[in-house]
């Protein structure tokens, strides 16, 4: 399973809009880059990325192969009550990775 | 210095000491530069997140390897030497060194691959491989905020002199040193891109060119195809010795791993 | 040496301001101007009409290469349950494939607001367009120089 | 006096052109441009609008007027081989083999560019007219 890094912060006040933050170690190859031998390298990429907390999605994304390698995206969820936050990634050929941190909401 | 007089020291019998001395008394030519104040505001920022500098994943990853036990002997890195934070604080900034063992100057990538060795039974992690690069980035990034300060005199002289030799020598078909552009013209441009001092005290470095980790010795041989010369292999001797005398060149540069470079 | 040491700050706003200090990134009026990007628009957004304006995009204005450009995009919106941002389309008109990213926000999104890195093949301009929860589209682009970097040749083989 | 060849040939710079057919500027330009070829802006200024400001190097004197500042036989030295005239100067050789070290193996023996690249470029480079 490739490594991934989130952060979630410990505790937040209900309503509160905190920051999130995820990335993959992933090539994204982006079907342009040649081998030593000068063939192209196949496609290969991440192609979905969802966050879900409460019982709702955050945010998610279609990724295609302009994004960077290790692909790395940050955005806002809205505190409602205590809970995990979910992360999950879906590569192109199926393997799914998942990541969760506890939010504490006071 | 004066070769008349190196013979004379020679014959007197005390040349182990003046070759020491001669060579300690050595100081760059210039003042060190990161090759951090030559990146765009961009990279540099990406370097200083201490969650988005994709760097991290690599030394993440090294800690996975540090902690594992599932090697011939059943001894992690941690069994030995326990919390890699502590016990390999400093450790970087003394590589490449003479090793007694080998009987030649080493880098801290072949260090790693004698403990796997003699320590855990494992064969070499190859160069520029993923797990070579991730514990390597894990020992060098504990060494962050340290200055280099590797040993050139004793046993360590003569592969600080050849890589020294190397760094003045021009090569290649257009018959560059590295010191025409990292020495002569740091801080000129080659086309729109500034050129550095070519320090490596961020190494294993993330470079956005190769959107994936790199060694010194990959950076070394990208630079010597690019002069068009035949670059030597990873983890060659060459490289070792001009390893030492390109992290004695920036030896008040603080240890940077895992930097981040266009 | 352009001074970039505003540049992770750029907004539209900065870059306007920039243009008598010679900076060389560009807001240009929005122009769908080769035949794949207009392509890669309608085939995400059909031919619903769009408006300039509500986004802000945030890029350096000099990329020195084009393998990590950082990114931030925000909509002005409330995000409210009743007018929200519902997703955001990245595209670059000149790379082979000018279709970057969909993105879209949950009912548990805070603010209409993300960053990312993406890939630039060359200079060009980034595309941003935000549809809204009224089924409006709002678009916005800036210009990115990308330097070709000095031993570029080799970038195939390493 | 040592330096004399030297600024003999200085003065002199090759007066015979390499090839027969004369140099075509228009095919000189994209070698002076081309990263694969003369590459001449990763040193150089070139004031051609394919390379905007900034996207150039800052190494070399700008090429600038450099057509009226050096005559063809002048430049046809600087190119084939600038060291014939300072023997420290970081301007590779474009038309010469001779005193090079560990050359990777798929340029060894061959020069930079052919001799009617440096012809081509030679007719470009003198286009460049002004102070």
């Amino acid at each position: 399973m490739p490594n991934t890094r989130i952060r979630v912060p410990k505790t937040a006040k209900a309503g509160d809009a905190v920051e999130i933050r995820a990335i993959i170690q992933h090539p994204m190859e982006n079907g342009f880059r040649l081998d030593s031998q000068g063939t192209a390298i196949p496609v290969e990429i991440i192609t979905d990325f969802t966050c879900t907390y409460d019982g709702g999605e955050v945010f998610s994304v279609k990724l295609e192969p302009g994004l960077s390698a290790n692909p790395y995206f940050s955005f806002y969820l809205k505190a409602t009550k205590s809970g995990p936050v979910d992360f999950r990634w879906v590569d192109q050929d199926g393997t799914i990775t998942t990541a969760t941190e506890q939010l504490d909401v006071t | 210095m004066n070769r008349a007089l190196v013979a004379i020291l020679a014959c007197a019998g005390i040349v182990a000491t003046f070759a020491a001395v001669f060579a300690s008394d050595q100081v760059p030519t210039q003042k060190p530069i990161s090759g951090y104040d030559f990146m765009t505001t961009e990279v540099q920022q990406l370097q200083d997140d201490d969650f988005a500098n994709p760097g991290l994943l690599w030394v993440e990853e090294g800690q996975t390897i540090w902690d594992d036990t599932k090697v011939a002997s059943g001894k992690s890195c941690a069994s030995c030497h326990g919390d890699a934070a502590t016990a390999m604080r400093g450790v970087a900034t003394r590589y490449p060194a003479y090793s007694a063992e080998a009987d030649h100057v080493i880098n801290l990538e072949q260090q790693i691959n004698q403990c796997r060795r003699e320590r855990q039974g494992e064969s070499d992690f190859p160069y520029e491989s993923e797990p070579l690069l991730s514990i390597t980035a894990l020992v060098s990034a504990q060494s962050k905020g340290l200055p280099q300060s590797v040993a050139i005199v004793g046993p360590a002289a003569e592969s600080f002199e050849r890589g020294k030799a190397f760094f003045y020598q021009r090569r290649g078909q257009l018959n560059l040193s590295c010191a025409n552009c990292h020495e002569q013209h740091a801080g000129d441009h080659l086309r729109g891109e500034s050129i550095s001092q070519g320090q490596v005290n961020g190494f294993p470095i993330y470079r956005a060119l190769w959107q994936t980790m790199g060694s010194t010795h990959r950076m070394f041989a990208w630079c010597n195809e690019a002069v068009r010369a035949e670059p030597y292999p990873a983890g060659s001797q060459e490289y070792v010795d001009l390893e030492l005398f390109e992290r004695w060149r920036g030896q008040v540069l603080k240890i940077e791993t895992p930097a981040v470079r266009r | 040496m352009t001074d970039q040491s505003d540049s992770a700050n750029w907004s539209r706003r900065g870059v306007l301001a920039g243009l008598g200090a010679g900076v060389m990134l560009l807001a240009m009026p929005v122009r769908a101007d080769d035949a794949s990007v207009a392509q890669a628009i309608t085939d995400t957004f059909g031919h619903t009409p769009r408006r300039d304006g509500k986004i802000t995009l945030k890029l350096p204005p000099l990329a020195e290469t084009g393998n990590t450009v950082p990114l931030t995009v925000t909509v002005d919106s409330p995000m409210s349950n009743t007018e929200r941002v519902k997703r955001v389309v990245v595209f670059a008109n000149r790379n082979p494939r000018p279709l970057i990213a969909i993105m879209t926000f949950g009912p548990k999104a805070a603010t209409a607001e993300f960053s990312t890195n993406m890939r630039l093949s060359g200079t060009q301009d980034v595309i941003a367009m935000a549809e809204l929860s009224d089924g409006s589209v709002w678009q916005t682009q800036v210009r990115v120089l990308v330097t070709v970097g000095a031993c570029d040749t080799l970038q195939l083989r390493y | 006096m040592l330096l004399a060849p030297g600024m003999a040939l200085a003065q002199a710079g090759i007066a015979q052109p390499l090839t027969d057919v004369p140099g075509d500027a228009t095919r000189g330009k994209a070698v002076a441009v081309n990263s694969d070829l003369g590459n001449c802006s990763i040193c150089h200024h070139i004031p051609v609008p394919e390379i905007p400001d900034g996207a150039n190097g800052d190494i070399g004197p700008p090429l600038d007027g450099v057509g009226s500042r050096l005559t063809a036989a002048e430049l046809r030295q600087r190119i084939v081989n600038p060291t014939t005239l300072d023997p420290n100067t970081l301007m590779p050789a474009y038309f010469a083999t001779e005193g090079l070290t560990r050359v990777q193996t798929k340029y060894a023996g061959k020069t930079i560019l052919t001799a009617q690249q440096v012809e081509d470029l030679i007719a470009f480079l003198l286009t460049l007219k002004g102070n």
